[in-house]
């Protein structure tokens, strides 16, 4: 007993760092611009397939890049293909947030339909570490792992940048007022540039890991993404402190539900979570009124 | 942003002023005689259903009339074309009723939903579980309604609960909430069928003809039904709660109260339009009824047509399902079809983001100018 | 106005195409059609392939089969590939009385609903291969028989699919297992969307079986794979696992599906099972050659669907007509007197009165063990091998290293 | 007879008392002004009353009934309504439109009701407006908004009408204008409470002034004796009203 | 104090058909306050938009010779020229003091900061008591001195107001004009006012324009304003 509450500790631990890591990136995106951006599942997914594109020979005969220096690419490449959905897209239309949130929609569908035209629906299986540690009697792969650290490094890294700087405090500013900011002297353009990228940056981040754990597939986004949303009304559209409380509740909880209930409950017992919380705080843990300006 | 999104502006207008205004011009005068050639029709339709329906001008009752006509007549002329289009438009049918659905509650509210494809689901699988369980199977005149029945308490389940959330929370609610029934037709495989689903549901016939009008009659009474609804006081009351909640309630009008009612008459429709989908192909699985991307495509059918508009969704549906099964097959393979089908998409969201539907009504409508 | 028509033989092929599976069934049937074509077509007409991807969605399935009936007047329908998209395609077709040979899914329900249950109206559906999954739950026993003489496996456990075609398995397997002397230590069926495994590795390493019979086409587990591997788990991996008949498999899942097996028919053409086996597989490679999209194996759906294609020619020879519409049941009577040698075993369907009606027969050996279920293993290094049964083995089953 | 009476307000949010204790009675047919610094809880006051934030403590009763947990379109219907700080028109519809949506019945079944457009003018007509009602909200000025904004409110045919700083943005012309129009209104028999920090225009307006401070009762009387209440003229007016 | 701050210079502004201000100059001297008046809709705000930026023009703004088209927005504000709108457009989640902190998020010097923040907090006791309450549950007073509080942060060498004593307590406005003067005669600080409140512009500016419809009435100095029979009638009213 105490042995399976440890392993679910660890093991809890280890994914609702990703979990964090998502919800902050659409959290982050959704805080800055207003735009609730679908496209990040595709984020993540496109983050698992660049791994394997640029670290493995099974798609292009001659890359074969090691896994440090793809590990930095993929995630560069993925802050950039974010920027380029903002400023290729989004910028044009992110006026109305509706059809914003629509647009990004159907890029994530288009995504996952150009993700099955190439590779097919089989999945494409890499390591980022391989091999595996034992803690406390509970084998955890180093994948996992350092996935974790390096979620935690990234998410410190951001909570310092946000609160501690001027620079990102400016970003936190212009998602509550952008004539505000731009009355404080805060340049508009690179705050959205530099959300884009971070929080495309974070999405890769999560894709590669994700990936290393289950290998690259078409769908792989759709039920973390799922667990993102609730993860960020739980803990309150905007909050990157709330994202990561949320995150952990949804994370144990997704974890006792499978060890307990069996894998078909999974996603079931974070809803009615979901919906307490909301019925009794409906902005959320750290929400604040949806205000649109 | 503002210099941006000028610039785009700047080619809106370009694109308007050099292509669109002398074309709209020249089509105007071939058009103007037409329109007025069929005002006397419009006067009269005006005088009469002009307060339920709103009011048209001659050209837009011609496009009406012309559009009721080639619905009717489509066993006539379809079998000219290569492609199955008997099936095709009898699932756009289908499709219209979905997207109108939708329209009637996201598009009126501003309240956008993502979990309408659960409401149908209530409504295919409550069918499929009357049939699966109850010997003898009850008639249709009893798992119609039941099954209708279903699909609004389940709106009812979902809404009140989430229509208490501002708009975003309630968007990202809803998508949850498709994703879980999905995970429950999984979850709970005995019951509900799992990947499966089922395959007992009689299907009303196989007939081409029969079934394109079984789904066609229906779809047109629920357009016709929104319609009245969307022109009278419910459907300002909704638009105004899309613009300004607060104002509404300083108008002395609850809120919760409209949009609970328009999250019924959608969960009705959504009804509707399921029992027509379970009747139609005779299976209920998630894949046909649960899983998110049904819900998206409504949501694309319903803005690409012009949202809150009732009839806008209908034309999406009809131009989207028409791309995606005929027209688009003609030059491409299987995945390019989506993909450039979704691109289709992602092009009117930018450059017609009111909807082609919306922008053609009011272009015909225009051919007339000012002669009010 | 519609195509196909009167002119030709047109064969409408019904796969996912986003799946390799469906990929080497559409490319075997073009072979098939082309080799046909070449020898002078079906009753002197060519044969065309009018191929539809059905994804894994019930009602595109519908929408693409009835556009290949009504629209391009195919005269035989093959292909589907997951139960639920042939269980929901069926009704429509039956209704239309074009033959359709199931080739790709493998549940009984497919007959049980269809002939099974209302013989005249759907005389016109067959399934050329795989055996269902009744008689593979059997033939999985003689397996067992051999990986317990082979090795000294006693134990096992047993996971499935949530899903309609693994519950014969799930219903029959376990006791199968039992009256052949065998403990049965775990059941377990996952959901198809199983997106960790951790604990059903758990729970395995705990029950300590010798091997874990598993019966995934859903589940994709390459996951449980890897943790396999890096935990060095003391059981053998066995039964049918769809992901990994992809010829690349090995490569996909970064070796660690080195030790798993898993039954396909043909074998994957790692072995003469009749003497059309090798000569189709180097047709297909030698057809499919600079192809970068098609498998480098035809795969078992390959195999089945090849052969449905040439055993309904001879069908039609036999009867004299291929005029579904006027002579049905000259068709099916010709279909039933079949014994027909294909590339993945010898094919006759049982008949009306037979539980299975116009389901593919089983073989069976000299032990009555079913012999046309034929189990590949991943070997170290990468070598596919067929490890059973016996009269088609190409090498042992290997146990993974670690173990004994 | 009284037509309001509020009975020690008490209005927190979180630690701040932001209206403290505070009790106001109004009979029907005046005029009374509610003045008081920035921040004092007029606004707050008025939100209690409409069911826009939840009471601490204290009850508010309208006509005898009691109305103080009732939702803002239940207050409305019993025949209060509230002209805010901030207009809030909705953009998307004509001035007329605006109006006629005050008019509608709340019912999702009524679906032809609400009032003529002959009705509607008469309403803009009230307060001047009858000229703009094919226009536009966004296309109107400042001035002609908050205009709109009154003449939602008289479409919702109140008994009682609370305004909070409707001279707000106004020049002294217009001032004076919507003075007269607001008199005109009593004159119909309809019961005003007035915020607002426009001492010309206030004080000449109404015939009965109370003053809050910090939440708190402060001062209560006739414009005249309120000029020259030496707490007043501290903590509020410097010199005006005088 | 004779150079020219800030140079308007003929500029004309549209929005879609309707014209909103036509062939508008006025400059202001470096130290001044300078006041624009006039009714409703007259295009006062449209004018201070117009030089922070936020609005499309025709014409030419200068300010310290440099041409305003050129620079982005942030420059702008790095330059010294600070708008503090009629909106307020304050940070509604931030609080009191970190509105007040994102107003000189550009500024290095620390310590003028610190000091800037004193007199702030001495200009409005208020802002004071509310350190920690966030900006958006401001009473509409209380925001608005949040609003004049945050621009002085910026360390501005030229601030544009619009109508600061909009919904503001007699005792505040008094405050305020009393505050403007001093920063403009201790600091030499330029003060460019938008006021729909006549008395309080004539009160405090040194030289004023009427404005209306899009277009410049009457310009001139206070003393001239005062005199002038037009102005007296309309616009101060009796009082
Ligand atoms: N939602 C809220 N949360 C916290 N404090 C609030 C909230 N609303 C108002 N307050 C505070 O309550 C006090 C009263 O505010 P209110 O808006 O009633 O003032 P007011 O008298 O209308 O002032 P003004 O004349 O400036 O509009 C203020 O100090 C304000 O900061
Ligand atoms: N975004 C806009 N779109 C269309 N017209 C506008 C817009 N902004 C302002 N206007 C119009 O331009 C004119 C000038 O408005 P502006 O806001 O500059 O006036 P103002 O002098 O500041 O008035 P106020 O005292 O009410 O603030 C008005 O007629 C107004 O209706
Ligand atoms: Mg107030
Ligand atoms: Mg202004």
């Amino acid at each position: 007993m105490l042995d399976s509450l440890l392993s679910i500790l660890i093991t809890g631990a280890m994914i609702s760092a990703l979990y964090a890591l998502i919800a902050i990136g659409f959290t982050m995106i959704f805080g800055v611009g207003g735009v609730l951006n679908l496209a990040h599942g595709a984020l993540i997914m496109a983050g698992a397939y660049v791994f394997v594109i640029l670290n493995r020979d099974v798609i292009w005969e001659s890359v074969a890049l090691p896994r440090l220096l793809v590990f930095p690419l993929a995630v560069g490449v993925i802050g950039l293909a974010s920027y380029g959905l903002y400023a290729g897209l989004v910028r044009y239309i992110e006026d109305d947030p509706v059809i914003t949130f629509l647009a990004t929609v159907v890029v994530a569908t288009m995504t996952t339909e150009i993700a099955l035209g190439i590779f097919g629906d089989q999945p494409y299986a890499y390591t980022v570490v391989r091999g595996q540690a034992s803690i406390a009697g509970t084998s955890v792969s180093y994948n996992d792992l350092a996935g974790f650290v390096l979620s935690w490094i990234a998410i410190g890294l951001l909570w310092y940048y946000i609160t501690q700087t001027d620079g990102g405090r400016s970003i936190l500013a212009a998602s509550m007022s952008e004539r505000g900011a731009q009355l404080t002297g805060v340049d508009l353009h690179s705050v959205r540039t530099r959300t884009w990228l971070i929080a495309g940056g974070l999405a890769g981040l999560a894709g590669i890991f994700l990936g290393g754990d289950q290998a690259a597939t078409p769908l792989m986004w759709l039920n973390p993404l799922a667990l993102a949303f609730i993860i960020v009304v739980i803990g309150g559209i905007g909050s990157i402190k709330g994202s990561i409380i949320a995150a952990y509740l949804i994370g144990y909880t997704e974890t006792l539900t499978v060890s307990m209930l069996g894998q078909s409950f999974r996603g079931i017992l974070s809803l009615v979570i979901l919906l307490v919380v909301l019925f009794l705080l409906p902005q959320g843990l750290y929400g604040r009124e949806y205000v649109h300006e | 942003m503002s210099e941006r999104v000028r610039r785009i502006g700047r080619l809106r207008s370009t694109v308007r002023q050099t292509i669109l205004l002398p074309s709209r011009r020249a089509a105007a005068r071939v058009l103007s005689p037409i329109d007025r050639v069929l005002q006397p029709g419009a006067n009269l339709f005006n005088r009469f259903l002009g307060s339920y329906v709103g009011e048209v001008t001659g050209l837009q009752l011609g496009l009406l009339v012309a559009a009721l006509v080639a619905l009717a007549t489509v066993p006539m002329w379809a079998p000219l074309f290569v492609g199955n289009y008997m099936r095709t438009l009898a699932v756009a049918c289908i499709w219209s009723i979905f997207a109108m659905g939708w329209d009637i509650q996201s598009g009126y509210t501003g309240y956008i939903s993502f979990g309408h494809s659960a409401l149908s689901a209530a409504a295919g699988y409550t069918t499929a579980l009357l049939a699966v369980n109850l010997s003898p199977v009850p008639s249709f005149w009893v798992t119609i309604p039941v099954s209708i029945l279903a699909a609004l308490v389940l709106g009812l389940l979902i809404g009140l609960p989430s229509l208490r959330l501002s708009g975003p929370y309630f968007s990202l609610v809803t998508f949850v909430a498709v994703l879980l029934f999905y995970r429950l037709t999984i979850g709970f495989s005995e019951t509900l069928g799992g990947e499966n689903g089922f395959q007992a549901v009689e299907v009303f016939t196989w007939d081409f003809t029969e079934r394109y009008y079984l789904m066609l009659v229906p779809m047109l009474l629920v357009a016709a039904a929104l319609t009245v609804v969307a022109r009278s006081n419910v459907g300002t009351v909704l638009v105004a709660i899309r613009e300004n909640e607060r104002a509404v309630s300083a108008a002395g009008l609850d809120p919760t109260k409209f949009k609970l009612w328009s999250f019924a008459l959608s969960s009705i429709t959504m009804g509707i339009g399921g029992v027509l989908l379970a009747h139609f192909g005779g299976n209920v699985d998630p894949t046909t009824f649960v899983v998110v991307d049904r819900s998206i495509e409504m949501i694309a059918m319903a803005v690409i047509g012009g949202m809150s508009s009732v009839l806008g969704p209908i034309g999406g549906a009809f131009l989207f399902v028409l791309l995606r099964d005929e027209i688009l097959r003609l030059w491409f393979g299987h995945s390019t079809r989506w993909v450039m089908l979704w691109l289709l998409v992602l092009l009117v969201l930018v450059f017609a983001r009111n909807g082609l539907f919306r922008w053609i009504w009011h272009a015909v409508g225009a051919v007339g100018g000012d002669r009010k | 106005i519609g195509g196909g028509g009167d002119e030709g033989f047109t064969i409408g092929h019904l796969a996912p195409l986003e799946n390799t599976q469906g990929i080497g069934s559409e490319r075997s049937a073009e072979l098939a059609a082309e080799e046909i074509n070449e020898e002078g077509g079906i009753r002197d007409e060519d044969v065309e392939i009018v191929s539809a991807n059905t994804r894994t969605d019930p009602s595109t399935a519908q929408d693409e089969a009835s556009r290949l009936i009504n629209q391009e007047n195919v005269d035989l329908l093959v292909g589907t590939f997951s139960s639920e998209v042939s269980l929901n395609i069926m009704d429509m077709i039956a209704e239309n009385n074009v033959p359709y040979i199931v080739t790709g899914s493998a549940s009984p329900a497919i007959i049980e609903n269809s002939t099974g249950s209302d013989y005249e109206a759907n005389k016109n559906i067959f399934r050329s291969g795989p055996i269902n999954s009744h008689f593979q739950a059997e033939a999985m026993g003689g397996y067992a028989d051999y990986l317990s003489d082979h090795h000294g496996w006693n134990s096992f456990a047993y996971l499935a699919d949530d899903a309609a075609w693994t519950d014969p398995f799930t219903n029959n397997l376990p006791g199968e297992l039992e009256s052949r002397g065998y403990d049965v230590v775990y059941e377990s069926e996952l959901s198809t969307g199983i997106d960790d495994f951790s604990t059903v590795m758990d729970d395995l390493e705990s029950e300590d079986p010798d091997a874990v019979f598993r019966f995934f086409a859903h589940i994709i587990a390459t996951d449980m794979l890897a943790s396999w591997h890096q935990r060095q788990s003391e059981f053998g991996i066995e039964g049918i696992h769809v992901a990994s008949m992809t010829p690349d498999f090995y490569e996909l899942s970064q070796e660690t599906a080195t030790f798993e097996t898993t039954s396909q028919s043909g074998a994957a053409g790692t072995t003469d099972i009749t003497d059309k086996t090798l000569d189709f597989v180097d047709a297909y490679q030698s057809f499919t050659e600079g192809d970068d999209d098609a498998p480098d194996l035809p795969m078992y759906m390959g195999f089945n669907t090849y052969d449905a294609i040439y055993l309904y020619r001879e069908a039609v020879e036999e009867a004299g007509t291929a005029d579904y519409e006027s002579d049905l049941d000259g068709i099916v009577d010709a279909m039933l007197g079949l014994e027909y040698t294909g590339t993945a075993g010898e094919i006759s369907f049982y008949g009306e009165d037979d539980e299975y009606p116009h389901d593919v027969q089983e073989e069976r050996g000299e032990n009555d063990e079913i012999t046309n279920f034929p189990i590949t293993q991943w070997q170290p290094g990468g070598g596919l091998e067929c490890v059973y049964p016996e009269q088609y083995r190409t090498a042992d089953h290997v146990q993974p290293e670690w173990m004994g | 007879m009284t037509l309001l009476e509020v009975d020690s307000l008490t209005k927190t949010f979180g630690g701040l008392v932001a209206v403290d204790d505070f009790s106001l009675s109004v009979e029907r047919g005046e005029i009374v002004g509610l003045i008081g610094p920035n921040g004092s809880g007029k606004s707050t006051v008025f939100n209690c009353i409409m069911g826009l934030y939840d009471v601490t403590e204290g009850r508010i009763r309208f006509d005898g009934a009691d109305i103080t947990d009732d939702a803002t379109h239940e207050v409305v219907n019993q025949g209060l309504s509230r002209v805010s700080q901030e207009s809030n028109p909705i953009d998307s519809m004509s001035v007329a439109d605006n109006i006629g949506l005050f008019t509608l019945p709340n019912s999702v079944f009524s679906l032809y009701g609400g009032a003529s457009e002959a009705e509607i003018r008469e309403y803009a007509a009230r307060i001047d407006i009858e000229d703009d009602l094919d226009q536009m909200p966004s296309e109107l000025p400042h001035a002609d908004v908050r205009r709109l904004e009154i003449a939602k409110a008289l479409a919702t045919e109140p008994e009682l009408l609370l305004l909070d700083e409707p001279f707000a943005g106004m020049n002294q012309a217009e001032i004076a204008e919507l003075s007269a129009q607001i008199e005109g209104f009593r004159e119909e028999g309809m019961t005003m409470v007035v915020v607002d920090h426009n001492m010309g225009g206030l004080m000449d307006l109404v015939d009965r002034v109370v003053v809050l401070n910090n939440g708190d009762f402060l001062a209560a009387g006739s414009p005249d004796a309120i000029a020259e209440n030496e707490r007043v003229q501290e903590a509020y007016l410097a010199g005006e009203g005088l | 104090m004779t150079d020219t701050i800030l140079e308007i210079d003929d500029i004309n502004v549209y929005y879609g058909k309707s014209h909103a201000l036509r062939g508008v100059s006025l400059s202001i001297e470096a130290g001044e306050i300078y006041g624009v008046i006039g009714p409703n809709g007259a295009g006062k705000t449209t004018m201070l938009n117009a030089v922070a930026g936020f609005t499309e023009y025709e014409g030419t703004i200068r300010y310290d010779g440099a041409d305003l088209a050129r620079v982005p927005p942030q420059q702008i504000v790095r330059d010294g020229l600070i708008y503090c709108t009629e909106d307020r457009d304050l940070f509604p989640y931030f609080s009191v003091h970190e509105n007040l902190l994102m107003g000189a998020q550009f500024r290095d010097d620390r310590d003028g900061v610190r000091a800037d923040l004193d007199v702030v907090y001495d200009l409005f006791p208020r802002l004071d008591d509310r350190r920690e309450q966030e900006a958006e549950t401001m009473s509409g007073g209380e925001q608005q001195m949040l609003a004049i509080g945050r621009a002085l942060m910026s360390d501005p060498d030229v601030l544009m107001l619009d109508e600061p004593t909009l919904g503001l307590a007699p005792v505040i406005i008094q405050d305020i004009g009393d505050a403007l003067e001093q920063l403009n005669q201790e600091e030499g600080l330029t003060i460019f006012l938008a006021e729909q409140n006549s008395t309080f512009a004539l009160k405090h500016a040194e030289r004023l324009s009427l404005i209306e419809t899009g277009e410049i009435e009457l310009a001139g100095t206070s003393a001239e304003f005062h005199d002038n029979e037009y102005v007296r009638e309309a616009y101060v009213g009796v009082h």
